[in-house]
């Protein structure tokens, strides 16, 4: 693959990102058994999504793809979006209608 | 070009035996495998529409017991749709056309072309286990709790049976995706490509982010059934509506899958009838594209009445409306195409004006449905039983004939009888008409579906549907015997018999099996039936 | 749209001779591309199957707060946590063996996919652990569930929910084993080097996404409301 | 909404027409003269793909506008409503007049009257739909559902299990007759068809939840002094819960609270209410809900 100059990813950035990744696995736990009301659970969503986009970028090697992977990437999250938000639409409006005459 | 001295064989020339053709990575004779797959499957499915239309021809239940009918229609629709409509177009036309068209030697995966056609025998078998092993009653759309509670039927078999063939529509839509990707002729950019190119492509994105969704919703129903875990049981405090949505997310853009690549066949026909570049190429390609992403968004109307939130189906309604333009788009593209164009009468504008004819019709009946006060009471009723054939009979399996017609002799490279062929296109035309025309009105009357016996007051109607339904059946079995006869003694067909455009027909009919007899090079736009200047279009 | 590597740049120039080209690509490069296209693709499919069960788990997350909280809290925190570790281990060999094949070490190949395999197998021996404790329990939901719990009905959605999550994650876990076997096998007998490395590329690919769906589900199933049982709720 | 029946089908028939008489003109009028003719050199017109998406897409929305306000007002019963209940279960439906008269498959109305019928189901999903007044909606297990109507001409009509339930789906079938007032009263005083004692629901409501199966009135004291709150008033009232959220007491949050206590709290009380899934029938759900809605805040009862 000379011509196409697949880039090597050095050692070190998968050890870097292994490191990380375990970090942030405590840091989940951390942050679970502490109280943060309704937040916890974004916390840890979040800290989730961090992890999973350093899988996705460097083991992955998202980085060095090209822009139509990208797209698909971020494609199959939007459509798991589409199916979260229009069920939810169903979900959370259902109490809305109320009981007749109020 | 076609008279290029033969340096390769065709791919129907040897290798012959069973073994070369069952182990083949050719994806002209994947195709062929299909075909004969699904078309076993239309009679299948046929028979069992027969018995339905037999039973209804009288108010009583009297011809099957209850529980026979119930598993007829279950049966019919998940057979037409799941081992028929869904593989139709794209696994045969498709699985032959796309390389061609594209300009390449074969799909991106080969292989797992291969794969994909025994995932699909393979869950085909298993259905068909279930349908010996106590049938199926639970409707095609397995609405729990009745699929995984109350049923005494082999549901947890079929539900395997459809998970697994649903792997098989995922792999055909992703070696599609990839293959217009990476597979394409120089030269063939994306706006040079075939309308057919473009739906296809559009329809295996559909395949590809809807299909995984019923996959794991009908194996959940299976786990519920077979091992007691429970997911929508309303005892545990689940809830029948989420499996609703689960399914719908998928079965709603399956009916774009199911009608997209019928649209490209048109498109493509549209063309050639007329020899003339299609009305608006880039606003049918977008329509196709628009469709698939809006057609994700609409799934809810099939809720109206099921306890859905009413605010969310507003939602969901105003989005169908507005997935309803595309299709209109298309429409009047297609319409304007004919415009000074050269129209041929040949058996294929037969189908196009068929197609064009039934599918507003039963497109047009689709927005009674989606206005939501109206579908109050239209729902479940035979009003939507006669929407939906319109378009996915009258419609689709309209197109997809008009395509085999079309492409059979590049398929076989034999001719068929043309004067048939009007024949049957005539006769599907009118027994259709017959058959499903009066279904609206006993659907605006009232009458339910999935009923085995009725009031009667709607008997005259039914009949005259039954009625319908034998002439339809004529023009189905018609092309059954012409098209094999052809096979055998059919005029060999010439590389283009209808002096169309496309890379297709510029190779030998029958292709040879790396299709090219060099590698193609495109330098000019589709449908350039008056080549001299290079265009812009919009 | 990804017009922009139009397939042909590189022709048939030397390398069309290269035994692990197949006959309908015209380039390495352009097979390479398409079947990491097509893993990415199928990853995608994998996002929305998966998906399917994630919405299960957030209506009724939604729905019925408290049994999450009970559920969870009769998971094995300490089991997720180490095999969470484990599969992270695991991605990591597996990115240094896609490395190793890039630059033809047949040595770093063969211990990383064999350390991948031993993590992957680890990581399902706990889970097996975890699973019987489950049956000891009555905790799989059923005729056999432990109806005195509270919110007994409530906590079987759960753990249905629990039981597919996992067993479907699982199930992707075998299957991955089995193509690291494969890919094993090939690459003890050298097939992959600097020049041909897709298959070792593309399976890793599944492998990752494997552990990232994990990832999700480790904090989603164990550690929810983990403040209350550490506060002694 | 049989006047936007027509305008739907108006603008259908239209559209199809229109088609179809365009396509056969074209086919014919510009039919192949010569075998190697080829068509004009027409690509697009962006004015006229904008005419054809701008019209449409005004009729769609007419239609959606129209469309939805009917739904709206088919979804909310007026206050005023005489309420019926209606159980389905494979395969019939059980039906109950607010005076307590019960019949099965079939239904009394009185005619000029907003009538709203409560739906549950004891098994799978049914669907209570009468065509003649274009009201239906699912009777969904493990959820309470309405719809109503207002019966106009006295007669009989079908009424029909429109959603697929198993083999008798079809034999679901009964009758609903549409009666004058006087009539009605008349049919109501005999008993009703089915003859059998007459317990108005909210009476039998309030007898499940005074009486000693449940026990609902040993913690649910309406001087707000046992360990539940009181249920005067609560019907319909916005409830504040444990969790912070405020809901709106509607029959679902109602029958949620009975069957599955813990899924939503109510503040400042602990959860020890016990689930009564299981012991508590869909139709007792329903007759206690129409006790509950019967203690207003104003006048507490006596006990
Ligand atoms: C190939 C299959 C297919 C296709 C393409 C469609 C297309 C559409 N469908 Fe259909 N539908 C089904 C198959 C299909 N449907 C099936 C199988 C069911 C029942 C499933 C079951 O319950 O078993 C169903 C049920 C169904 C329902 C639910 C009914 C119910 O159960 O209560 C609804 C409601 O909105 C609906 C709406 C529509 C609409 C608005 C379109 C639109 O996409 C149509 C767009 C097309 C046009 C509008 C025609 C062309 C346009 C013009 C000529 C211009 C004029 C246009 C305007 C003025 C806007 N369909
Ligand atoms: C691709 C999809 C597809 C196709 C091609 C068809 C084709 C046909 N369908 Fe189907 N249909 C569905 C998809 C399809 N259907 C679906 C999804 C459902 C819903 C199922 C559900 O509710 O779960 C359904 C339901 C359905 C019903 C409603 C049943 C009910 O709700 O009770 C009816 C009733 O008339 C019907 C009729 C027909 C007819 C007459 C044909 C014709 O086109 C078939 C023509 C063929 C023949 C007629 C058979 C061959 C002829 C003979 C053997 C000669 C003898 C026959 C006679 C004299 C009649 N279909
Ligand atoms: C052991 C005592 C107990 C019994 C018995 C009991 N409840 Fe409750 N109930 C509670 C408590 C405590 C609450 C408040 C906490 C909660 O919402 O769970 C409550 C809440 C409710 C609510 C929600 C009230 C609001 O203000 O929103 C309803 C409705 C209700 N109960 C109905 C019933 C019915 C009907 C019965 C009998 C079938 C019953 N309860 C039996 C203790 C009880
Ligand atoms: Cu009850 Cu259909
Ligand atoms: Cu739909």
């Amino acid at each position: 693959m000379s011509e196409h100059e697949h880039i090597v990813t050095p050692t070190g950035t998968y050890v870097a990102t292994f490191v990380a990744l375990l970090i942030l696995t405590a840091l989940t736990y951390l942050a679970a058994i502490h109280d943060f009301g309704w937040m916890n659970t974004p916390i840890a969503l979040a800290i989730a999504l961090l992890k999973a986009s350093f899988v996705v970028i460097f083991f992955m090697g998202v980085r060095y793809n090209t822009p139509l992977t990208k797209v698909v990437v971020i494609t199959g999250f939007c459509w798991l979006f589409i199916l979260f938000g229009l069920t939810l639409n169903d979900y959370l409006t259902r109490p809305w209608l109320g009981v007749p005459g109020r | 070009m076609s008279d290029v001295a033969h340096t390769q064989d065709s791919y129907l020339g040897p290798p012959y035996g069973l073994g070369a053709w069952l182990l083949t990575k050719d994806h002209k004779r994947i195709a062929i495998l299909y075909l004969i797959s699904i078309t076993i499957f239309f009679a299948v499915g046929a028979m069992f529409a027969a018995g339905i239309r037999l039973e209804l021809l009288t108010p009583k239940g009297d011809l099957w017991t209850s529980d026979t009918y119930n598993k007829l229609f279950t049966l019919h629709g998940v057979v037409m749709i799941f081992f028929f409509l869904v593989p139709s177009i794209p696994a045969v036309l498709g699985n032959f056309l796309l390389p061609i068209m594209i300009g390449a030697k074969d799909l991106a995966f080969p292989r797992i072309n291969l794969l994909s056609w025994y995932i699909y025998i393979a869950g085909a078998i298993i259905t068909l286990t279930a349908v010996f092993t106590g049938g199926l009653d639970t409707g095609w759309t397995f609405y729990v709790p009745y699929s995984t509670l109350s049923s005494h039927t082999a549901v947890t078999t079929a539900a395997v049976g459809v998970f697994i063939t649903g792997f098989s529509s995922i792999l055909t839509g992703l070696n599609f995706i990839v293959t217009v990707h990476r597979m394409r002729a120089p030269g063939m950019t994306w706006f040079r490509l075939p309308l057919f190119v473009w739906a296809m492509y559009a329809t295996s994105l559909q395949m590809i982010l809807g299909t995984p969704v019923i996959a794991i919703t009908v194996l959940l129903v299976a786990a519920e059934r077979f091992l007691h875990l429970g997911f929508f049981d309303p005892s545990l405090g689940g809830d029948p509506v989420l499996f609703q949505h689960l399914f719908w997310f998928y079965s709603h853009p399956a009916v774009y899958i199911m009608v997209l690549p019928g649209m490209g066949v048109i498109s493509e026909l549209v063309a050639a009838v007329s020899r003339k570049q299609v009305f608006g190429y880039s606003f049918v390609a977008f329509s196709s594209l628009a469709i698939a992403l809006i057609g994700f968004l609409v799934w809810g109307h099939h809720l109206f009445v099921s306890s859905q939130s009413i605010y969310a189906g507003l939602v969901f309604s105003i989005l169908t409306m507005l997935v309803a333009i595309p299709s209109a788009v298309k429409t009047f593209n297609w319409t304007a195409t004919m415009y000074k164009g050269a129209v041929t009468w040949d058996s294929s504008v037969y189908w196009v004006i068929g197609f064009l004819g039934l599918f507003t019709i039963g497109g047009l009946t689709g927005l009674f449905l989606a206005a939501m006060g109206m579908d109050i009471h239209l729902s479940d009723s035979y009003f939507v039983i006669a929407h939906f054939h319109y378009i996915m009979v009258g419609g689709s399996l309209m197109a997809y004939l008009g395509g085999l017609h079309f492409w059979w002799p590049k398929m076989t490279g034999r001719m068929f009888n043309d004067t048939l062929a009007k024949a049957s296109a005539v006769l599907v035309f009118i027994g259709f008409n017959l058959t499903f025309f009066p279904q609206f009105v006993l659907g605006y009357m009232g009458m339910p579906r999935r009923y085995h016996a009725y009031p009667d007051e709607f008997q005259v109607l039914n009949v005259l549907s039954t009625a319908g339904a034998g002439v339809l059946a004529v023009g189905y079995l018609l092309p059954a015997f012409y098209l094999t006869y052809s096979l055998f003694k059919g005029a060999k067909a010439p590389a283009n018999p209808w002096g169309a455009k496309g890379l297709e027909w510029t190779v030998p009919s029958p292709p040879p099996t790396f299709n090219f007899e060099s590698d193609p090079v495109v330098n000019e736009p589709a449908y350039n039936y008056n080549p001299g200047r290079e265009v812009h279009v919009g | 749209m990804a017009s922009s590597s139009t397939p042909l740049e590189t022709g048939a120039q030397g390398h069309a001779h290269n035994p692990n080209l197949q006959h309908h690509f015209y380039s390495m490069s352009q097979q390479l591309e398409a079947s990491t296209l097509g893993m990415w693709v199928f990853l995608v499919t994998e996002i929305m199957f998966f998906g399917g069960m994630f919405m299960a788990y957030i209506v009724y997350r939604i729905t019925y707060p408290e049994a999450w909280v009970l559920g969870s809290h009769h998971l094995n925190v300490g089991l997720g946590a180490l095999n969470t570790g484990v599969l992270i281990c695991s991605s990591l060999t597996m990115a240094l063996a896609v490395r190793s094949a890039q630059v033809s070490s047949r040595k770093g190949q063969i211990v990383n996919l064999i350390l991948t395999i031993v993590f992957g197998a680890t990581f399902l021996v706990v889970k097996f652990f975890e699973y019987k404790e489950k049956f000891e329990h009555h905790l799989v939901p059923g005729p056999h569930f432990d109806m005195t719990l509270p919110d007994a009905g409530q906590q079987q959605l759960f753990f249905s929910l629990y039981f597919m999550l996992t067993g479907v994650h699982a199930a992707h876990m075998i299957v991955g084993i089995g193509l690291m076997l494969v890919i094993l096998t090939m690459a003890i007998r050298g097939r992959f080097s600097s020049e041909y490395y897709t298959p070792v590329e593309i399976s890793g690919l599944y492998w990752h996404f494997v552990d990232i769906v994990w990832i999700f589900l480790f904090p989603l199933l164990y550690l929810l409301g983990a403040h209350l049982a550490a506060h002694g709720g | 909404m049989d006047l936007l029946f027509l305008f739907i089908a108006a603008v259908s028939a239209f559209f199809v027409v229109l088609v179809a008489a365009l396509v056969l003109i074209f086919a014919v009028k510009f039919r192949r003269r010569h075998p190697d003719a080829v068509g004009a050199d027409i690509h697009g017109s962006l004015a006229l793909e904008l005419t054809w998406t701008f019209i449409p897409f005004v009729l769609a929305m007419i239609m959606f506008f129209w469309g939805a306000d009917l739904f709206f007002r088919l979804a909310r019963p007026p206050v005023d409503s005489m309420e019926v209940f209606a159980v389905g279960k494979q395969w019939m439906w059980k039906v109950q007049h607010p005076e307590g008269v019960r019949e099965i498959n079939e239904l009394h109305v009185p005619i000029g009257r907003n009538v709203r019928v409560t739906l549950g189901s004891e098994d799978v999903i049914h669907d209570f739909s009468i065509p003649a007044f274009r009201v239906k909606m699912d009777a969904v297990p493990g959820k309470l559902t309405t719809l109503w109507f207002k019966a106009e001409v006295p007669g009989t009509y079908h009424l029909f299990c429109m959603e697929y339930c198993g083999t008798n789906h079809s034999a679901m079938i009964g009758t609903v007759t549409a009666m004058p007032p006087e009539e009605y009263e008349a049919w109501l005083a005999g008993g009703g068809s089915a003859g059998g004692p007459a317990v108005p629901p909210a009476q039998a409501g309030e007898q499940l939840f005074t009486g000693s199966t449940y026990g609902c009135s040993t913690c649910h004291k309406s001087d707000h002094t046992g360990v539940a709150p009181s249920l005067v008033g609560v019907y319909g009232s916005q409830v504040q819960l444990a969790d912070g959220r405020t809901v709106i007491a509607d029959d679902n949050y109602v029958r949620e609270s009975i069957m599955v206590p813990t899924a939503k709290v109510v503040k400042g009380y602990q959860p020890i209410m016990p689930p009564f899934q299981g012991l508590v029938s869909e139709e007792q759900v329903i007759q206690i809900i129409a006790y509950l809605k019967t203690l207003k805040a104003d006048a507490a009862p006596a006990h």
